[in-house]
């Protein structure tokens, strides 16, 4: 158990150690390529100084790409949400603990790759800057309250560190051959995350109680999911869907033109394509215990369809029904796993 | 009445509304509370149409989810009183996954649509109020809403 | 969708007039008539007698029917007795659904148009299931005639006896060298006062002599995998370093063993345990040193100056004194005089005796830890006491010595906001 | 007694048990002794004759010097006989030309400071078993067949459970029940303690596994009226009594029971008469068989021969089941043993007046309580008494129960379904005051006394009382006052007697036609509480449930899969060998005085006539299996007309003789 | 009578309950007089009247019957025959004018050792105080 002073170069020594004592295979991490930033895996120490780990960009969860993989042993540096997601799909069974090394840093929220290749955290100022050319941030940032790092294996902290880092872990080993600085982590960083979550929590609230009253009446409903052409890109993208067949693949769910004649009696007509509200409900139904919110449903759907705020309100609503914060612990059990002797009385 | 012209028995003759309610009856209990409120002869309204299944926890929440979807005006899941399910747990389970649905539904407005209840094999006149209270419920809410929207 | 080769035979059932009385059954078979698969459907007055089970059965043979409906009274009824009429015409018993139209439907629901719909409901969900099922086969698995009893008490010796007496190979381990478990260390038993041994040994020669039952002491199970029949379970004979074969138990080797284990008396802590105002302590045992049983009167003194008997101030106590702990305990928990919890400034007795208790002692009981929940840190204690003598004025409240009868609840409110309660 | 022609070559063997016997008695000197008697043909002894090398010992001597009596001279014959028969047996001699002399616990364990006496002792011992083996004759264990059938008596909860268990053992069994259904006084249960889970649960899918049973045959309304034979080929009498329905037509609609003309006239004994029936009924709405009867004693027809111009039951009859004419039908069953499972009877309260029972209806028994809170029961569940729920309830304890004067036994489950009662009217009733009466709680089961602190958490108050303090209940306009003494009177507007178990009042019949004891509290005697608590003195016959004793719902299922078991015993290994040391008439001495047949407890003797040479001959016959070898017939003959084979008159008498110097 | 008398006493013992009692009185090494010598019977109501006025006829100074307590026997009733028995043996012991102390019918149970000792020791005081039986002949001397 230690927390050491860091700066941005002990981090890439950190990773290219990580590859040259053979301690993993390979890093996904952020990297540069000419012009811009993206998430790559690299087995090349030599490639190490093009990795920019701290950049805020933010192109799909990376968790996704880590399903049932066949690795020896790999390193990942991602940010919260996508080690909260590697959390929950590791209690899932989709991913083995036993074979990554989860780094997470502080996150002071992301913007959309195609809008710059910066490498450094936004802070207030760079943020500023920012909006003065029109960049803002993912809409899912705006109301992210999970922005510090869940329990995974090495956490770095730059919210409310003066200067360079600190970096936190339970198994120095990792660390070996760095002799990194002893170091505190400072008084005032709590109160540094206190004032982002304030900020954060305005916003959601808003968002939350908007969607809220659009989903409550069946016109407003109708209105939210009109668009939607059940083009799945949002499960494609969600880490948590993970299901090698869904229902909507199956017979059942993916009618054939002469099957939806069956369907179309019920109602006298049907939309086509068909079950369009089925489809999103069903999702809540799966996803809401382990969503991460973190928005790359909402960016992969080619309608805009306001899945943000949806996830925000259904996830928000049935995890706290579990007093349960998705991804955060690795021991806490998933909600609809186990079940307590007496509890939800009002339920029945 | 052929198939063509089956017309979903919405309204009786005085035209107030009949719910068409679906119902899930665990095999142990509540389906045996249903043969004794049969046996003993207990009237309750006819609009919840049962499914047996061997435990509640077999019910997929997917299954309510295309009920409502598909215009079902109320569903009614009935187990075995927490302790004495035939399966030992069945019922917990049950509990925790009716409740999450339920709390995504109450965005959607459709969570009163949804009941769970416990009855006992020996339970046949709470049967039949289980059924009466259910459909008197879905009366008052009225016919589901998607039961004639088709855009989504 | 209809999938050919599928052929579907439906009955409905009369039940002389139980069904009939509120299901119009020939509208029931009109309309299945109509649905997708259904091959023959046919109404009869008693489906489960013997001609309505013939009924499927010539059926099966003459149609090739291979999915069977009846729609009649509960499956846990006749499910049973329709799957053996299926079985024996030859088809598969999973091949047949049976819905309920009798006592979820016709005996439940007067309205006869209602209930027949219903019953149309219920008999067309039927067979869109029936359609779908295919035939399973019940499987048997052969069971390795043998039994295993883990632990030879009383309980393991009778029950690998009554098996082996049945004729079956039992294996008993027991983990110490000997059986006879705990009622070997007993004397007598009750209610008969025979002796144990003359109820246990006999039990314990036949054990040992059964040709049935394997006999593994001073073993233990170590691992058990495999199911109902197929047990495999591993255990280890644990090393007695003696031939089990050659010794005839003449106990000659005992005289001679160096080791004799005596019990462990537990050793006396060297150095005196910590205590607070250890001066006045120290104090308090000189002054009572010359009375013959100084602990008493020691006791009273701290009890008085602490309100109660503080725990390091009886072990430093014990240590001083060379008296064991426990018998200390024993006094300080036996006198009226002496409290091992921390008393209140204003200590509170409520009488739950029958007077007090009829006249709603309880609820003053309640109303005090209120009270005590809401009043400051140490103000108020409570101790609810068996009878305090003073019946006619119950119920009774005692506040430190004050004696306060006939008391009611908002009575108590006063007493003790009076007393710095909010 | 010549063995084969010459005379007894007697072989003894004398044991030093390490030093246990040899400490005290001069072992040579008794060895030495024991070659001088007659037909003593080889004496040694050994460190431990129980050992191996110590029984090789014996089987040499046999085999080498035709020795064909064996004495040994060690511990106690409880201990090793069954060792030294084997040793016989093994060696190719009859295991019951053997006799032992207990040297060590009747002598050098007795007599240690003696050391002279003792030895003399020892000899006396030995000359008497060598007096006695001279006299013994090889005898062969009998082998008799079983019938792979069991019955069970009694359609309770406990008489359900042993028949599932038996049949599972894929053993025929015959299940006979007096009423109508089984389901027995577990049927009348609400709910069970501790877990309150519905009795119905548990009890009806078992009812319905026992009907579709293909192993078990169930004779519903049918009782046993004798039964003969003995362990393994018992005939068994059972009466089918006539139900006046055909049980092959009835489908069980009901619709006889709502055109009867007594319909709701009729008092219900399932409900305690709290409820009423028709003459034409079924005992509860999940009975099994679900077959209706007709009460013989109330229906007009059966009594007047004419009910209106046709019986109405009979018109309402699609599946014309009914049948007035129908008569009683008497089977002949034979089963390999046989399960009591008859269950229990309640205490009357009348027979104490000071309780008031029978006077108000404010005062009831838990049973009747049972029907009154079940939702199956007369009100639906809702208690409530001349139509109003009782605000202040008071349940006494040990009505019948350990009462010195009485029954001096616990009934041991009422203090638990007191507190299961309490528990549900104060979930009923909402703000009923709950008082108990009580002795001592006795709440010793699993989750017992968790269950009677969450009750008392409930606010039910617990009031002490001695056994013998005087209670006295009486009416007073309207309500009972419970007045005990020590406590101040209750004004109450509901008392519920836990009245005691007792074995049921008719059991008297079924006791003496299966010959099984009773003991002073009137329940069936198990051999031994601990050695063999489910078998009784006849072999063959076993117990299970509240006959044996009161005991509740999980006691009872476990002692009836022991009773399943030990009874399965017998008919899984097919034969039975029986003890050949039992009775044998000596034909030319007996004279049939039948003197001998009154005193057998297991009526093992029978009087017969046969022509011998002209005359009538009359004797005694010996039932082989059924006689147990006491011997007490062979006390009583004045003229050795019966023996018990290995303690023959002549072989005691020949210790006797031996032991007093006379040759 | 003179101290050196030692009586001999005939006991027979029921195999369930009585022997088993003189088994767990030589296990607990309970010390009792050497007079008596045990024969083994199923039951207490196994012994023939004769058989007992035969022992005493023929020299024994003593007969002990040991049987089950009431309600414990083995065979339901057994000791309650030889109970109605005991009378019958000592009317017939006063017409042959012996002692009828010099008979007795004690019942001693699996688990009383101790007991059996002092019946034992009881008996063979009051034999002793009786003297020898006046059929005594002179024994097989050993």
């Amino acid at each position: 158990m230690g927390s050491y002073k860091i700066n941005k170069g002990d981090i890439q020594r950190l990773l290219e150690n990580l590859l040259k004592r053979g301690l993993v295979e390979g890093i996904l991490v952020q990297s540069k390529g000419e012009k811009d930033i993206f998430t790559t895996l690299i087995t090349d120490p030599g490639l190490i100084n093009t990795t920019a780990p701290l950049a805020p960009l933010f192109s799909s969860n990376s968790a996704k790409y880590l399903r049932n993989n066949g690795f020896k042993n790999i390193a990942v540096f991602v940010k919260p949400c996508e080690a909260r997601a590697i959390n929950e799909l590791i209690k899932l069974n989709q991913i083995r603990s036993d074979n990554i090394l989860v780094i997470s840093a502080d996150c002071h929220g992301t913007i959309d790759p195609k809008d710059g290749a910066i490498s450094e955290p936004l802070t207030k100022a760079k943020r500023k800057e920012l909006e003065g050319k029109g960049i803002s941030l993912r809409k899912a940032c705006t109301v992210c309250e999970h922005f510090t790092p869940p329990e995974v294996d090495i956490s770095i902290m730059t919210i409310g560190i003066d200067e360079g880092y600190i970096l936190v872990t339970d198994n120095d080993e990792p660390l070996e051959g760095l002799d990194l600085e002893k170091g505190e982590v400072p008084k005032g960083r709590d109160a540094e995350i206190e004032k982002m979550l304030k900020e954060r929590s305005e916003n959601k609230e808003k968002m939350v109680s908007e969607i809220r009253r659009k989903l409550s009446s069946v016109g407003s409903l109708t209105e939210v999911l009109k668009n939607c052409i059940r083009c799945d890109n949002c499960r494609e993208m969600c880490p948590i869907c993970y299901c090698k067949e869904c229902y909507f693949e199956t017979p059942l769910g993916d009618l054939k033109t002469d099957e939806m004649l069956y369907q179309a009696v019920i109602k006298g007509a049907l939309r086509v394509p068909p079950d369009i509200l089925f489809y999103h409900l069903t999702r809540n139904m799966h996803v809401a215990s382990s969503c991460v919110e973190c928005g790359a449903c909402e960016e992969a759907c080619p309608r805009d369809l306001p899945l943000l705020a949806l996830w925000k309100a259904i996830a928000g609503d049935v995890q706290a029904l579990f007093k349960y914060a998705s991804g955060m612990k690795g021991d806490e059990p998933l909600p609809l796993a186990g079940f307590k002797e007496s509890e939800l009385e009002e339920v029945k | 009445m052929t198939k063509k012209e089956e017309k979903v028995i919405e309204m009786d003759e005085k035209g107030d509304f009949e719910p068409k309610i679906l119902g899930f009856l665990c095999n142990w209990c509540s389906y045996a509370g249903a043969d004794l409120a049969g046996v003993s002869r207990y009237q309750y309204p006819p609009n919840v149409q049962c499914i047996r299944v061997m435990c509640s926890s077999r019910v997929d929440p997917m299954w309510i989810l295309k009920a409502l979807t598909d215009g079902a005006d109320g569903v009614l899941i009935a187990g075995c009183h927490p302790g004495d399910c035939h399966y030992v747990e069945g019922n917990y389970r049950t509990r925790r996954r009716i409740a999450a649905l339920k709390k995504i539904l109450e965005n959607y407005g459709l969570s009163d649509r949804v009941f769970l209840e416990w009855v006992s094999a020996s339970e046949g006149k709470k049967f039949a109020e289980v059924i009466t209270k259910v459909t008197n419920a879905i009366k008052e809410l009225g016919p589901n809403p998607y039961k004639k929207r088709w855009e989504i | 969708m209809s999938d050919e080769g599928v052929k579907v035979g439906v009955y409905v059932c009369e039940c002389g007039i139980n069904i009939s009385a509120t299901v119009d059954v020939e509208k029931v078979v009109e309309y299945v008539k109509s649905l997708p698969n259904v091959k023959i459907a046919r109404h009869y007055k008693y489906m489960c007698s013997d001609p309505g089970q013939q009924l499927i059965k010539n059926d099966i043979k003459e149609l090739n029917i291979d999915k069977v409906v009846v729609a009649s009274c509960s499956p846990r009824m006749h499910e049973n007795t329709f799957r053996n009429a299926v079985e024996e015409a030859g088809l598969n018993p999973y091949c047949f659904e049976m819905t309920n139209i009798r006592e979820q439907c016709s005996w439940v629901h007067k309205d006869r148009e209602k209930a027949t719909a219903k019953a149309i409901d219920f008999v067309s969900a039927a067979v869109a299931r029936a359609s779908l099922l295919e035939p399973l086969e019940k499987r048997k698995i052969n069971v390795t005639p043998t039994a295993l009893v883990i632990g030879a008490g009383i309980a393991g010796i009778q029950a690998a006896l009554d098996i082996a007496d049945s004729g079956y190979k039992t294996y008993l381990v027991e983990r110490t060298p000997s059986v006879g478990g705990r009622m070997a260390q007993l004397d007598k038993t009750f209610p008969t006062l025979d002796c144990s041994a003359c109820i246990l040994t006999p039990k314990m020669v036949d054990v040992a002599r059964h040709s049935n039952i394997e006999l593994l002491t001073y073993s233990e199970v170590t691992d058990i995998d495999g199911y109902v029949g197929n047990f495999k379970v591993k255990v280890k004979m644990k090393a007695r370093s003696i031939d089990v074969s050659k010794c005839t138990g003449c106990a000659v080797c005992i005289e001679n063993c160096p080791v004799t284990l005596q019990p462990q008396i537990p050793k006396k802590p060297e150095k005196a345990p910590a205590v607070r105002d250890k001066g006045y302590i120290d104090e308090l045992i000189a002054k009572h040193s010359h009375h013959p049983a100084p602990l008493v009167q020691i006791m009273l003194d701290v009890n008085k100056k602490y309100r109660y008997l503080p725990r390091d101030v009886l072990e430093y106590l014990s240590f001083k004194l060379d008296i064991p702990f426990s018998t200390i305990y024993r006094a300080a928990t036996f006198y009226k005089a002496f409290n091992i919890e921390l008393r209140g400034k204003y200590h509170i007795r409520v009488c739950m005796g029958t007077g007090c208790h009829v006249r709603g002692a309880r609820n003053i009981a309640d109303m005090v830890r209120d009270k005590i929940a809401g009043a400051k840190e140490g103000l108020f204690s409570l101790e609810t006491v068996n009878c305090l003598g003073t019946c006619a004025l119950g119920p009774i409240m005692i506040v430190n010595e004050e004696v306060h009868g006939n008391m009611s609840v908002d009575k108590v409110d006063d007493i003790l906001s009076s007393l710095g309660g909010e | 007694m010549k063995l084969n022609g010459e005379s007894p070559k007697i072989g003894v063997y004398i044991c030093e048990c390490g030093i246990n016997i040899s400490a005290t008695v001069n072992v040579e000197k008794v060895v030495e002794y024991a070659r001088t008697l007659p037909n003593v043909t080889v004496s040694r002894y050994y460190k431990y004759m129980c050992s191996d090398p110590g029984q090789a010992l014996i089987k040499k001597d046999i085999k080498e010097l035709g020795v064909d009596r064996v004495v040994v001279a060690s511990c106690s014959p409880r201990m090793h006989e069954p060792t030294f028969r084997a040793v016989l047996e093994d060696a190719g001699l009859n295991p019951y030309c053997f006799e032992m002399a207990n040297i060590r616990e009747h002598c050098s364990w007795a007599h240690a400071h003696e050391k002279e006496k003792a030895t003399e002792k020892a000899k006396d011992l030995v000359r008497m078993a060598v007096a006695k083996a001279k006299l013994l004759r090889p005898l062969e264990k009998k082998e008799v067949p079983v019938i792979r059938t069991a019955l069970v008596i009694g359609g309770g909860i406990s008489g359900i459970q042993a028949a599932l268990e038996v049949a599972n053992k894929g053993i025929k069994t015959y299940l006979v029940e007096r009423s109508p259904s089984i389901g027995g006084r577990m049927a009348q249960l609400d709910k069970t303690f501790p877990t309150l889970d519905c009795s119905a649960c548990i009890l009806t899918p078992k009812m319905v596994d026992v009907a579709r049973h293909p192993d078990i045959e169930l004779l519903t309304y049918s009782i046993v009226e004798k039964v003969d034979g003995y362990i393994g080929n018992f005939k068994v009498t059972v009466r089918k009594k006539a139900r006046y329905v055909d049980i092959d037509k009835c489908v069980g609609c009901g619709r006889c029971a709502e055109a009867c003309r007594l319909k709701g006239r009729v008092d219900d004994e399932f409900n305690e008469n709290l409820g009423k029936r028709s003459a034409i009924y079924v005992p509860f709405p999940q009975a099994v068989p679900l077959k209706y009867t007709i009460d013989p004693n109330k229906c007009i027809y059966l009594k007047t021969g004419k009910c209106g111009e046709f019986p109405p039951c009979k018109k309402a009859c699609e599946a014309n089941a009914i049948n007035h004419e129908q008569k009683d039908e008497v089977v002949e069953l034979d089963v390999g043993t046989i399960i009591v499972a008859t269950g229990y009877d309640l205490f009357d309260p009348t027979e104490k007046p000071e309780y008031g029972y029978g006077k108000s209806n404010r005062v009831i028994t838990g049973l009747e309580f049972e029907r009154l809170v079940s939702s199956s029961g007369p009100t639906g569940g809702h208690i409530e008494i001349d139509g109003k729920e009782p605000k202040k309830v008071v349940f006494i304890q040990c009505v019948g129960s350990r009462d010195r004067k009485g029954n001096e036994y616990c009934s041991r489950v009422c203090c638990m379904y007191t507190a299961k009662h309490a528990h549900l009217v104060r979930e009923k009733v909402r703000g009923a005051e709950l008082t108990v009466y009580y002795t001592d709680v006795r709440a010793f089961g699993k989750g017992f006394e968790e269950f009677y602190n969450r009750v008392k958490d409930e606010g039910i108050s617990y009031m002490r009382r001695e056994l013998d303090d005087p209670i006295e209940v009486v009416e007073k306009d309207g309500k009972v006052v419970v007045k005990a003494d020590g406590h101040p009177d209750i004004e109450a507007d509901l008392v519920v007697l836990a009245t005691a178990i007792i074995q049921r009042k008719d059991i008297g019949g079924l006791a003496k036609v299966l010959r099984i004891s009773q003991g002073a509290d009137r329940f069936f005697l198990e051999v031994h509480p601990k050695l063999r608590p489910m078998d009784t003195a006849t072999r063959g016959i076993f117990l299970a449930g509240c006959c044996q004793g009161p005991k509740d719902i999980p006691d009872t299922v476990a002692q009836a899969s022991g009773a399943a078991a030990r009874a399965a015993i017998p008919i899984l290994h097919g034969k039975i060998d029986l003890d050949p040391q039992t009775s044998e008439v000596i034909d030319k001495n007996c004279d049939g005085c039948a003197y001998c047949i009154d005193p057998c407890p297991y009526k093992a003797l029978t009087l017969i006539e046969y022509m011998r040479d002209g005359a009538i001959k009359k004797t005694v016959e010996a039932n082989e299996a059924l006689c147990q070898g006491c011997g007490v017939c062979q006390a009583t003959c004045p003229k050795q007309g019966i023996i018990v084979r290995g303690f023959t008159l002549e072989q005691i008498s020949a210790m006797v003789q031996a032991l007093l110097g006379v040759t | 009578m003179s101290d050196d008398f030692e009586p001999l006493i005939v006991t027979f013992c029921c195999n369930w309950c009585s022997y088993a009692g003189a088994d767990l009185a030589g296990t607990s090494r309970v010390q009792y007089p050497p007079n008596i010598r045990i024969i083994r019977v199923m039951c207490s109501g196994m012994v023939h009247p004769n058989l007992v006025i035969d022992a005493l006829m023929k020299g024994a100074d003593g007969v002990l019957i040991c049987g089950c307590h009431p309600g414990d026997c083995h065979y339901l009733e057994g000791n309650l025959t030889a109970e109605k028995r005991a009378e019958a043996i000592r009317l017939m012991l006063e017409d042959l004018g012996i002692e009828t102390e010099r008979f007795r019918l004690e019942w001693v149970s699996a688990s009383e050792g101790q007991r059996f000792g002092k019946v034992v020791k009881d008996m063979v005081e009051q034999i002793k105080t009786l003297g020898p039986s006046p059929y005594r002949t002179q024994r097989m001397t050993q």
